[in-house]
Parts: structure tokens; C-alpha cells; sequence
């Protein structure tokens, strides 16, 4: 189980979707990836409280899709229940990716640096591992293609968050500064959610700024479990919005009755 | 031109050392029975190509069959790591040449279009650029100054699909349509052998040619093997089977213990409908069962 | 958000010199409603992007819409030339950039991909390379000495398509599913409206929704508009209408009489309704009408 | 209606229809575009008599079609019936044409020159055409893909068949020799079958050849309605052979029995 927050009358994976949600808007059309529970909650949240129009894609495939609960797959067709289109991968998918149709898509990493790049590659040297993860799967290509894209972790700490990735799987800012434009790529990363705190990225640099700390968590706690240096915003740091009882209402009843948001933690 | 034949006589096309593509995404739609099979007939030095893979890599590898896997990733999602894959890549003892999925996307629609490259904004600022300096290639456009990654084509021996319907002559149906990305690696492919839920007459296809996915020319043979994506799924018939997961994933901690279950549950029953007993029998048909769409 | 409108009120959507890329293959499936209310508006100084086209790029020129022709081929098939194309292009009045099928698909590619140019062989050794030195460029392969065409990007400010259903919020189905270009062309486009035979309730999409062409976030204004491909086909519905292609051939040998049969059977008639009605009314309908396939 | 051939209980349309189908075999994959009615019935006929496997996809999109009767469109829906796959053009028939998958295909030009290359953009110059043409269509995509281009022509003529095309909307053999080869192209055009004749076309050059002269046509005939130098064979040159009864039965009964094919003469 997640932890309650102190103040509020949720738990941290609660508070983690609704802070992706109204990070949403009509405007956004989104897609998901594998093991991405928190940002299909919270685009089904959006959707049924001050976003109606969003798009969102389930597994990248079917499109409006509103299923009654949610699968232990992101990826699984349990997702899919009310489509108003199964699209496909090879053209549709595709197509609408490279062209920033869908501009909206959220990734985690094993490990993630204060740019918002991600590895989910490899732990050690690429040729000799010391542990070898699943691969960057769509990472590179997506993290170059959409303009807006929102990273999130359940495992806020100095091993996934690190002054240097072992390996640069998909991009978020790159080196940082102008990189992205640099290369031609459109937008970059919006905000990180973790069980902690919500960084944005300064806009000049793009390094990680703290923008909120959850309810009963210091500045300290997130330098200590942060391997890089954190850019601190000028003034107080606000907490975390709470949500609201509506939100954690349809979020629990009506978005995902059956906890599959937990298993990311 | 009869292109019906057995797993076994289908599996034969497949010789050492080949690059064999390997359709599905994730736990959905692999060719489970034919990959099954190629492990039953041990072959050796494989190059295999799964864009997004899972249970058929490690399935591969845990049989022996494997050189190189080609791939933007392998894993069983939220189920778990995938164990071989993991522990012979960490063992040096098979390789892995990690693309992206679209770098490798566009590496199989060089090859199916016969170009020397395509083009993709896919990869840049990335690491994965730099494992491949002889099949990617970071270019600047001269007219525009815009960067991209010229790729270039990826030959496939033999891509193996499963399917949901097929005729004597070789037209495959996948119902209600195709969602993954298996047209990529059939048309890159030298051979494709599909593998499918029934075989049907000719005449249901020409009663609805719409909904005909591969044309018989693409088609080199056709292997009948019910429920043949299990224990991945199939969209809209069955889902995954999550116990054989589990299972799976649990004998894999013991190297003694996971070569007992993989001969037991894996390459030992005789018969694909042996292999669905020693896994549940009807019952686990039953419960993967979907209410079709 | 209700994206159903009438037709006077989608086409308005279209500035004089748009870039304006029309549906359709030759004698098929072509948004004829729409094109005749482009014409009836009077529209300035188009470009009409058509990959293989007649009837709909010989209107607007009639019309006096169109600046410049881009396409692969414009005719009326064994029916004859395009008669205003072929005049107006003799005369100067009207330019046309001639492409071949691929390449313009190419270009609608690189547009809709985001990418500096999409390669491919089509066009080499030939005359249309040359044509064109801003748009394509005959380049070699750095490693393979391969000799490929890079087609950049062609922009299209609005794209018109027809297709069997929608519903409010702009899902589109072409049924039973898409057969021509149509999808490059919206995919390449800033706008797209699509005329549709049937409006329907959202539920015919949610119940069948691997029938969907086109996602709603790609359709900007739906406009209902039964017969809207008249006179040309709309497969399986009805075949294309002969007669009206000869009336309109053999009225085009004379300017006048060409000017009389225009205003009479085309741009005149105030609502489509009344255009069927003066193009042979129900028994035009029952003529062209096909067996559902 | 089309010319009586002398000496053969067919017309010359019947001569051409059959003589492109025996080019054919079990290993033609084509397709077919506007206005191609001598191909459409070769194909066709070809399938009824010695190439059972042929694939032949009518308008590019209907894969195995059995028309009952062929429609006064080849590229309309009239010609699909019976087949197993209706293929679209985006997707399917664009990736099978690039990669070669499809092999044979046959066009027809306004102008033709002595290496199989054809006009049927513009007579005279481009920009100020005496007659301005459809335009080159899929010439020059498929031109350069197919690995086996056929030509015809029911109209051989020295306005047709010149020295000097005004636009190359299609490529044949190119410049001839190993322009094609040069280019990356495969295979090149095979024969050229006209109402007066059959070229194939002379390998190390690449010129139309006189392969065979219908019955009652003389090298003359063909020299006075070509406007280029046409390469003789060594020895004899034979007459287009006869159509068997067999073939003109299934032609007239089978393939076209409402001589769709007139409409090319």
C-alpha cells in the first residue's frame, strides 16, 4: 500500500494522479506506454473533471477509450472498453507520434538526471552490465518527437535520481540550454511528479526546479534522496495542492476502482 | 499452391543462424507455438528481431537458440523483468543490439522499401545512436540545417507471425484488424510463416476482401495452432495468461528449478495441445476467454 | 464540441490562395459536394493539390479558382481529357507542377512526419526531377552509392476528403475501409473537412471502433452531404455517373455552350439536393447505385 | 471495332491480348492502372490458361479479382469482383510496388521512344504545350520499382513511336546500356506489343528490337510508323504466333465478352 500524506485525505499515488491531471487540459492528446499507471489515471481523471476534450490513446492504440477499471497491463486490451477507435501501430500510431498529433506523452526511468533524460537501458557499462533492464522501448523516439512530456516516479531516491545516467535511453532536455532546439525537436519535459515533491525545469538551463514538496516533506529530504543538484525557485516553496474531495471521489470509484495505480509502488 | 503444412515442417524453414523477426508487441500476439517449436528443433546462432518482446525472446534464449537479440526492448511489463534475457545479456553470453522501436521501424521499412535509409528525428541526443555506427547514421539536412537519423535496411530471414485466420493459398486475416506492428517485419521479411487460429476456406475470404491483411504472395506457409499467441494474448479472443507469468518468472530465481519447468512446461509436452494442458487445460482456456469485441 | 456544420459554413473555412488538397482517385470517392460550393463561393488563387484527379481540379478551374495545378495526373480517364485543364494549361492561365503519384506522396510525408524529406526511387531518370530543383533533389547514398530522390515537405493548408459516416465530435469512417491516398493528404493538412453520407450517433463508432478511419483530432469540420462524391464513385455505394462526364466532355467543346451547361448543372442548382435533381434526380441515384458489397 | 488479322480467326486486339498473356507466368505479380485494357484481359487470360498461380490486383487495390465482365474503368470497383484482399493504396500497394514485391507492369504513353521510355505529360515544350497530357500518373514511380515493365500500344504510328520523347514521364531503359543499372532500378522493360508488332529489346543496347510482325505486315510497314531506327534480329524474323481456339474462346466468353478492350482502339 502507498502512504498516506500527512494533512490531506489521500495517499501519495493519490496525490501523484491528481497532480498529473490538472497538469491536463482540453488541448492535450495523449497516448501510454507499458506500466504507466499514473498517467492513465490521470488522464481519465482530467478527462472526467476540467478537461472533456482530452484525447487520450490506451496502449497508444484506442483512442477515447474509457474503461471500467484498469488491467494489470497498460499495454493489455483491458484498457480499451469504449473506444471510439482502434488505430494502429504501424501507420496511425506513427504518424500522429511524428507528426506531434498526440502532444502529450509521460515516461520513467530507472534511472532520470536533472535534465530529464532517462535510462531504462542498462545499470553499469552497456557491454558489461551489472544489471541489464528491459530497454528504452519507445523512449527515444517519443522523447524526440512530442512536445510536451511529463516524467513521474514512485521511487523518489539517490539511485534513480543521478548526476549521470549509465546510459541516455530517451531525451528529455539533453545537455540542457538550447540542446533540444538544437536537434529540431519540438517542446520538452513539463514537470516531474515523484512521491516527494513536483520539480518544473528552469526555463533558461532546463535542470530540474523544485516547484512543490508534498505535505510533510523538507527540502533536505529531497536533497538526500536527489543524486544532483536541485535548482531552488526564488521565494518559499509552495506544498503540494490538495485534491479535492471530487477528485479523490471519481479517481477511487469511477477512474480506477480497483487499485490498479498501486502496483508502481 | 496448398502453403498448409505442420509446425514442424514449418519450423524446419527457419536454419541456423538465420534473422528471424518475431511478431507481437510485449504480452500481446507472439507466435508462442512456432517459437516453441524452434526451440523443440534447437536451433542455434538465431538473430532475432522483437521490436517490443517479451515471453518469445526469453523462451529463445532460455532453449539455446540465440546469438543476438535485436530489440527496443524485452520484458514482461509490471510481470517482471524477462529472467534469460536478463541473465545471459548480464553473462555475456547473448548479445543485444538495442534500437529504439522506431529506429528499428524504420531499419525493417528500408528494407521493405528498398531504399537505402529512412529518415526519423527517432534517437537523437540519445546513447543508442552510438551502439550502431555502421546502421545509423546522424545526418543534417543541407536545405533546412534540421538533424536526423538515416536508417538503414535491417534484411530479415524469416518473420514469424500469429494470426487469426488463414486460407489453403496463404491470405492471412488478422480480426478485427491489425493493431500491432507485425506488417513492419512481414514486409521486410524474406519468408513469413504464419501461424493461426483456424484455417478457413477461400471463400471467406473473397466474401469480405476488406478485411484480408496479408496478401497469399506474402505468405510462405501456414501452421493451424489454436490459441498459438498463449500464454500471450490475442486481441479480441483471449487475453494473457498472467499465471504462466508468474510461474515463469518464480521457477527463473533456481537455474535447476527453471530447467525442470521449462522442460515440463515449455518444450517437453509433445504437441501444441499437450503444451495447453501441461498449462491449465480448458480451465486456463476459459479464464484468458474474452467476450468478443 | 459539435463539429457538424453546413456547407457554406466549411467551405468558408478556406482562404482565397489556400493550399487545397482534394480526395478521391481519378473517378472515385471524390468530395464533389464540397468542390462545387469552393466554386459557388467564388475562391481566389488556389493550389490544388490532387495526387490523381479530374472532375474536382476541372471544376475549380472552370470556376476560375485555381493559381496552380500539383499532381501526378489529371483526366477523365478512357472518358476523355480534362477539358478546362487541358485548355487552361495550353493557355497559361493556369500553371500546373507536375509530380508523379509517389513523389507527391512523398512530399505529403515529409510534411506530415516532420521530416527535412522523405526518400524514394520514383522520378529517377526521368523529366519531373528537373521541374522541380527547390522541392526534389536526386541525391547518392554516402555508404551504398544508391541513387534516391529526397522529396521535401508540401504544407496543405486544408484538406477536403469524403467518406461514408462521422459523428458530431468528427470521428470519420470510410467504408469498409480506406482504399485510396486520402490518408496522405490528411495527415499533411493544417484543416481537414470531410463530407460524409451519413452523420450517425457516436455509438456506431464505440461499437465497431476498429471500422474508424480517421480520429476525431484530425477532422475539423464534418458536413453531411448524401451522394457528395457525385458524379464520381463511392465504393461499395455507387459507381460513378458516365453520362454526366460525356454531357460535361461534350459541352466543353464550345465555350459558350460549356458556360451554359456550368451554370445549369453545376454551380446553379442552390442546394446539393437540387444539383442531384438536376443531374438526373432519383433515377441518376438508381442508376449508379452497386449491390453493398 | 479492331482490324481482322489475316490468316487468324481473330482481330488484332485479340492478337495482342494473347500475346501479352504468354509473356506472363505462375511467378507475375502485377497490377494494374487507367485506361490498361489489353493488360487487364492478358492478366486474366493468362490465369485462365497456363499461370493459375498469377497475382494480379485490379486497379492496384483488388487482389486476385474474377470480374464477370471488365467495366469501361480499369480503375474502377466494376473490376473487383471475386477478390481476396482489397489492398489499399497507402499502405499495401505503395510497399509492395517499392520493395518489388509486385513484378510486372504494363503502360502506354502518348509518345514512346526506342528504349521503352514514355511521354504522357505534354506535346511540345512544358511550359508552352500544343497539347497539354493527364500527366505521367505512376510512370515514373513504377517505372523505376518494377522490375518487368511491358508495353503496348494500339496505336503504332510515327507520332507515337519517336526519336526524341518531349518529356520522360516514365522511364524505361533510360539513355539505354546500364542506365538503369547505374541508378539502382531493376529488371527494365521486356517487350513492347503494338497493333502492326512485338519488340523485345536488344540487350547490350537496350534498343527495340523486331521480335515478330503480325501476319500481313512487313518490316516496312514498321519502318514507315516508327520514328526511330528499330534494331533488326539476326536471321528470319518469325510472325506473332496465332492464338490457339482455346484462348479466344475463353478471351471472348470468359475474360471480356463485352470487348471492354475496343475502347483502346
Amino acid at each position: 500500500m502507498t502512504a498516506p500524506v500527512p494533512g490531506y485525505d489521500c495517499t501519495v499515488d493519490e496525490l501523484m494522479v491528481v497532480t498529473f491531471s490538472r497538469a491536463m487540459s482540453n488541448d492535450t492528446l495523449a497516448f501510454n506506454g507499458a506500466v504507466s499507471f499514473i498517467p492513465v489515471c490521470g488522464y481519465l481523471l482530467a478527462r472526467r473533471t476540467h478537461a472533456p476534450e482530452l484525447v487520450w490513446a490506451a496502449s497508444s492504440i484506442a483512442i477515447d477509450a474509457d474503461p471500467a477499471t484498469i488491467p494489470e497491463s497498460t499495454l493489455s486490451d483491458g484498457l480499451w472498453g469504449g473506444a471510439s477507435m482502434l488505430s494502429n501501430s504501424p501507420f496511425d500510431f506513427w504518424t500522429y507520434a511524428q507528426g506531434a498529433r498526440y502532444n502529450t506523452f509521460a515516461f520513467r526511468g530507472a534511472q532520470m538526471d536533472a535534465f530529464g533524460n532517462v535510462n531504462n537501458t542498462v545499470i553499469g557499462p552497456y557491454d558489461a552490465p551489472k544489471v541489464r533492464l528491459p530497454g528504452g522501448g519507445g523512449m527515444a523516439d517519443l522523447g524526440a518527437m512530442i512536445p510536451r512530456i511529463f516524467l513521474w516516479s514512485s521511487t523518489h531516491n539517490a539511485r534513480t535520481f543521478v548526476e549521470r545516467l549509465d546510459f541516455r535511453s530517451g531525451m528529455g532536455w539533453g545537455d540542457g540550454g538550447d540542446h533540444r532546439r538544437r536537434l529540431g525537436m519540438p517542446g520538452g519535459p513539463q514537470l516531474c511528479i515523484t512521491n516527494l515533491c513536483v520539480f518544473d525545469f528552469e526555463p533558461v538551463t532546463k535542470r530540474m526546479r523544485l516547484a512543490s514538496l508534498h505535505p510533510g516533506v523538507s527540502v533536505e529530504d529531497v536533497r538526500a534522496n536527489t543524486g544532483f543538484e536541485i535548482v531552488m525557485p526564488a521565494g518559499e516553496i509552495p506544498v503540494t495542492a490538495a485534491p479535492t474531495a471530487d477528485e479523490l471521489r471519481i479517481l477511487r470509484t469511477e477512474v480506477d476502482p480497483t487499485n490498479a495505480r498501486h502496483r508502481e509502488f | 499452391m496448398d502453403k498448409v503444412t505442420t509446425i514442424e515442417e514449418a519450423a524446419a524453414l527457419v536454419p541456423d543462424g538465420a534473422t528471424v523477426a518475431i511478431g507481437g508487441l510485449s504480452m500481446n500476439s507472439a507466435p508462442m507455438a512456432m517459437v516453441r517449436e524452434l526451440v523443440r528443433q534447437a536451433k542455434r546462432d538465431l538473430t532475432v528481431v522483437g521490436i517490443v518482446a517479451g515471453m518469445p525472446v526469453d523462451w529463445l534464449i532460455a532453449g539455446g537458440c540465440v546469438k543476438t537479440v535485436v530489440s527496443g526492448l524485452v520484458s514482461f511489463e509490471g510481470l517482471g523483468l524477462a529472467p534469460n534475457f536478463r541473465a545471459m545479456v548480464q553473462a555475456g553470453t547473448v548479445g543485444i543490439e538495442e534500437y529504439s522501436e522506431h529506429l528499428l521501424i524504420c531499419r525493417l521499412q528500408a528494407q521493405a522499401y528498398n531504399l537505402p535509409f529512412m529518415p526519423t528525428k527517432a534517437g537523437l541526443g540519445t546513447d543508442v545512436l552510438a551502439l550502431h555506427p555502421d546502421t545509423l547514421r546522424q545526418e543534417v539536412d543541407p536545405t533546412t540545417g534540421e538533424h536526423y537519423v538515416a536508417c538503414t535496411r535491417l534484411p530479415v530471414d524469416v518473420a514469424l507471425v500469429h494470426a487469426h485466420a488463414a486460407d489453403a493459398r496463404g491470405n492471412v486475416r488478422v480480426e478485427p484488424k491489425l493493431l500491432w506492428m507485425d506488417s513492419e517485419i512481414v514486409n521486410a521479411a524474406a519468408v513469413t510463416i504464419a501461424t493461426v487460429e483456424r484455417v478457413v476456406p477461400g471463400r471467406e475470404f473473397t466474401d469480405a476482401p476488406e478485411r484480408t491483411t496479408y496478401p497469399r504472395f506474402m505468405i510462405h506457409a501456414v501452421v493451424e495452432a489454436p490459441y498459438g499467441a498463449f500464454p500471450t494474448s490475442l486481441f479480441p479472443n483471449y487475453g494473457h495468461r498472467s499465471a504462466f507469468f508468474d510461474d515463469y518468472s518464480t521457477a527463473a530465481r533456481d537455474p535447476q528449478t527453471f530447467k525442470a519447468f521449462f522442460a515440463e512446461r515449455v518444450t517437453g509436452p509433445p504437441t501444441w495441445r499437450d503444451f495447453l494442458d501441461a498449462n491449465g487445460g480448458a480451465g486456463a482456456l476459459l479464464d484468458i476467454a474474452r467476450r468478443t469485441a
